[in-house]
């Protein structure tokens, strides 16, 4: 968290690019100087008295120049608020923090895996594997036809609930048999997305013995470690729990109970 | 410009013998152990750092979830997660007695005996300004009755602490009691240097979704700009009835909240919850402080502290609510 | 639509014989005496009216400020401003007792005679469905102590008013004591049909400019949406620790707001505030409730009280603030 | 009251007409039809978790066909949320509240005089009275020319503070030389303004014996006589306080304590 800064960031565009999915770009040299695929921001959606009293997280979705990428749903008070932020409005924002994703580690292909808006903090990821000269094989998973976002994901698989557009089912059963079929030289798993999901993907993934990195979502106050308020439990010996925002929001499966 | 303020404005203020150089602290619990944020918060611009609670041993904490945000507020359920006071001495506090801040260890127990063990080994060490005791914990003995809630037990910690040190022994009060003052009295008469007031609040909030609690321990703690009322009736309640320093905590968010406390009775004041929104509040109600003697003559922040100007008069009307 | 709803789900319960259409109500001082704005909201589709607290003679209330408004939340020091028992009912019961909804007079007092006196005067009227006792008022005689902050008090005032009446009596609790469940179990015992949690918490504003408190009272009570996970936690501890039916009250904004309170044991629900900010919220609660039913196929509204999926292994826990 | 509606108004502007003071105009035909010179109407000035919890209440300034008028001074979070408000947009009206000023008294003049925003009654009571063929005289008083509020007023006589416009001073001492130097036949005074002002000004009127209404304001919760927030104090015999919003706004001098 060297990098870390809080900073009020002009905000350059913010436009709903699939059903209640917004695109948000801000401006901030500093973040995107440090930030690592994988890393979050705390975002205060809006002043004092006028919306929820504590930040949001959001992934990273890409860097772009000056320019930091935020991927999120409307869902409450808090994203209603900062979807409704104008070109020339200030964000408060706190980051980069917690863990980004290993991408040195020895693999030839990264698999990426999210299922709705996990799909957030890919296209950053995307865009250091393809410098690190990586194969990437992308699967989304959503509800609907309406809620599908693809831009800068390579080979892309689409799974939708409803069968409205690619594989009819979910995201683990579209990725599970193209495992099984395809040669991938030495594999690693990047996943995002709900907790049921990735419970699934962690257990085919310690099946087939991929190392499967996922990032986690939790309720969180401060996103830096002072407040002990986003715990996981960890495997092994140590501490019982991790903190979700300073120690991830990465982590190998394999050392955390999902 | 800060720099000018500080030669006019008398800000610091003493507590058995020991100088705090401004009345605006971080909360235990709330600023971690002073490192989390170390390159954005300039804490030599504060008066001191409250600790995160410390036991004997590390505590894991609670099950997720932990943290519900509510209007205006937040309910935690902790659990006093901490690395242990062994683990403290070792990795924490040489760095952070090289701060130029004053460090208050708090110190949390599921016993008299471990309130007794833990502030015995801090008083071993380098580089502590004072401490701080959390009496919101169970008491194991006695079920798990909290020891905050029982005046007697609060009163006899006291006194046994009070024995083990020299150094400035605060007493952090819950306010989950029917009359808090009574509290603040007998800690005053064992011994006690000041008072913290007020720990959190209990409350409760449910998934309806689920139907569970959304806490993984059912209740929790309500701290927040929601509570600031309730705590500075606390701080009003317990500044007219004892003569020791009262540190002022409970939804704190600006200068001129702090002023409020101030005013109230309050010495000194803790910023707890608004630390996680802004890492960097404390430092700013600091200025605000200053900017504000300044901008009123205030020669010396003291001079604030229980000016409220209150007619008593209808003081019995208060109870009809 | 609602009355189709309305046909299949059983939204109405009963409380010493007499029925309740719904499980919302208004509450105590929050609605006047129910005519202010009759013609924006349609009383028949609530539970119930609680009237503001009615004394022997008309009390003139607090100087002004009475209200202050703070985050989430507002304090009042109101002073029981009502027009006494006489003039209510000559001039409101009669049009009260018309509504085609259920009329509970709340009743505030000085001395326990007072508050045997009232009730006396309004046993002898029609159209009252239930009483409800405001505990939190200042015991004269004992200079001014809260009769709500002492048990035996509320004991004695719950006994004496129980030899008085054969209706409905219902005790409305202070959040401003250690252990609430004590005295809901001690007005239980003395023969208290439910009790209502919770009344306001005490709490205080200061005006930094002219240092004075803003409520010439210096301190009122605090309500609102920040004290609803309060309202919440006391309502489980009351739920749990008696058998007799609680209204839970403080900070209810939405249908899931008053889901919330039924899950933690509330039989039905009081809207305070929230009538300040939207007159016609507690006509938009009944409705939610009942949408809610509807979609989750719930046939009776009782069923939801109570049904909390607590996980109690943690409570130890809870004290770990 | 019985005209009294809660509504979702739409907005038809809002804009700054004088330093941060604002006109904001919103339609209701509900309320213009029953809306008299000197009620209010109590205004909710964002969405619950988006602004302050209560109502924001102000003086109907003016209606204009279906449009209600409202002028305001923003000064805290409420009135700012409110000053933001778009064409389009809608915001939550209670009203109209309260009594009005009583116009069909016994006078052949009417005296209007504001201080600061408490002009903002008044362009509906000038439509009023130049109905009833009322001779107006208009006092304003702010603290410089920048504040000046004038539309929709008659013959207007300007005080500001620092003397940047119109005679150097306060409102009333504007006032008082020319209720002596000028034959007015049967007057009464309409007012509003800081509660210093309106005492001078009741005193000024009691010594000339002109009968003297002004609107109040005082901290409300409801608005409507729900929760006995905003007493004011009452001569005479009977109950010793008044209600600001249901009694009042506009009350006789000689009926309250100041
Ligand atoms: C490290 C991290 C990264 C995230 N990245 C993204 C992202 O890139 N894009 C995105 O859309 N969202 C992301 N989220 C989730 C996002 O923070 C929440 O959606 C947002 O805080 C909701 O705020 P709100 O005020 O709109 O909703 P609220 O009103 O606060 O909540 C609406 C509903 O969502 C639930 N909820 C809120 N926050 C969480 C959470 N953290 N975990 C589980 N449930 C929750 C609430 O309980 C409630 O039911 C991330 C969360 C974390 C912890
Ligand atoms: C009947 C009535 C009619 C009114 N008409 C108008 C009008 O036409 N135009 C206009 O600009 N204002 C009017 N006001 C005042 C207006 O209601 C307040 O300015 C507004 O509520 C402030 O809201 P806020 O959230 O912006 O400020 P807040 O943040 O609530 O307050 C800012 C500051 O103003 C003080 N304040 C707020 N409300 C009041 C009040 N009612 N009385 C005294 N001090 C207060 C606060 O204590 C604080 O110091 C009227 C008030 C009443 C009672
Ligand atoms: C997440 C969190 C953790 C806390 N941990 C502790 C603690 O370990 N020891 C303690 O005495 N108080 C603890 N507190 C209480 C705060 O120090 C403070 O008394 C309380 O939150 C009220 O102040 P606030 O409203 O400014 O937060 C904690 C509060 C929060 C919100
Ligand atoms: C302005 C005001 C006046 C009140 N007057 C009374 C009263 O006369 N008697 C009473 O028992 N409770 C009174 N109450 C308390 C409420 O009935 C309720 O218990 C409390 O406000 C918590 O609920 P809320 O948060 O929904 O407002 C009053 C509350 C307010 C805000
Ligand atoms: S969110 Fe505060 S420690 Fe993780
Ligand atoms: S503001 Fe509620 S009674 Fe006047």
């Amino acid at each position: 968290m060297c990098g870390m800064v809080q900073q009020l960031c002009k905000v350059e565009s913010c436009d709903e690019v699939a059903a209640k999915t917004f695109l948000l770009r801000f401006a901030s040299s500093e973040i995107t100087a440090s930030a690592q695929p994988g890393q979050f921001v705390n975002v205060l959606a809006a002043e004092a008295g006028e919306g929820p009293l504590l930040r949001r997280p959001f992934s990273i979705a890409r860097v772009d120049g000056d320019i930091v990428e935020l991927f999120f749903h409307a869902i409450g008070t808090g994203t209603l608020l900062l979807s409704r932020k104008r070109h020339g409005e200030t964000i408060d924002v706190l980051g980069p923090l917690g863990q980004s994703f290993r991408v040195d580690a020895d693999y030839d292909t990264a698999l990426i895996v999210a299922g709705g808006i996990g799909v957030a903090p890919f296209p950053f990821l995307t865009a250091d594997l393809l410098k690190r000269c990586k194969r990437i094989e992308t699967f989304v998973g959503y509800r609907n036809a309406g809620q599908i976002l693809t831009s800068h994901l390579q080979n892309i698989h689409i799974a939708t609930d409803d069968g409205s557009k690619g594989f009819h089912g979910n995201v683990v059963q579209l990725f599970e048999p193209f495992l099984d079929r395809t040669d991938l030289g030495k594999a690693k798993i990047f996943a995002c997305g709900p907790t049921v999901m990735l419970k699934a993907l962690s257990e085919l993934a310690k099946r087939k013995n991929i190392c499967c990195e996922v990032s986690l979502e939790g309720h969180m106050a401060c996103g830096v470690g002072l407040c002990q308020g986003c715990p996981v439990e960890r495997t092994g010996d140590g501490s019982k729990y991790a903190l979700v925002c300073k120690d991830g929001p990465i982590f190998l499966t394999t050392d955390i109970i999902l | 410009m800060t720099a000018s303020i500080k030669n006019k404005i008398k800000t610091s203020f003493t507590l058995r013998g020991i100088e705090f150089k401004n009345r605006v602290f971080v909360a235990s619990g709330t600023f971690g152990y002073g490192d989390e944020v170390r390159k954005l918060v300039d804490v030599s611009r504060l008066g001191g750092i409250f600790t995160k609670s410390l036991s004997w041993k590390p505590r894991a904490g609670n099950p997720p979830q932990r943290i519900v945000e509510t209007a205006s507020g937040m309910l935690n359920s902790i659990g006093l997660a901490n690395i242990g006071v062994h683990t403290f001495i070792e990795q924490k506090l040489p760095y952070l007695r090289k701060l130029d801040t004053r460090i208050i260890p708090n110190i949390a127990a599921s016993s008299l005996q471990e309130y007794c063990d833990v502030l015995e080994l801090l008083e071993e060490q380098e580089g502590i300004a004072a401490y701080e005791i959390n009496v919101s914990c169970p008491n194991v003995k006695e079920g798990g009755l909290n020891f905050g809630t029982d005046c007697s037990m609060t009163g006899k910690i006291t006194a046994s602490l009070r024995k083990l040190t020299n150094k400035t022994l605060i007493i952090k009060l819950t306010p989950n009691v029917t009359h808090i003052s009574e509290f603040a009295r007998t800690v005053e008469a064992e011994g006690a240097d000041a008072v913290s007031v007020i720990n959190t609040l209990i409350g409760m909030a449910i998934d309806i979704k689920t139907r569970k609690p959304k806490l993984s321990t059912v209740t929790g703690g309500l701290s927040g700009p929601a509570i600031k009322p309730v705590a500075l009736a606390k701080v009003y309640e317990v500044a007219k009835s004892v003569k020791i320093p009262v540190f002022g905590v409970g939804g704190i968010a600006s200068a001129e909240d702090a002023i409020e406390f101030l005013l109230a009775g309050a010495t000194a004041v803790q910023i707890g919850t608004m630390n996680f929104v802004d890492p960097v509040i404390s430092v700013k109600i600091a200025d605000g402080l200053e900017i504000y003697a300044r901008e009123h003559g205030i020669l010396d922040m003291g001079t604030l502290v229980g000016a409220l100007d209150a007619d008593l008069k209808f003081s019995v009307l208060q109870s009809w609510l």
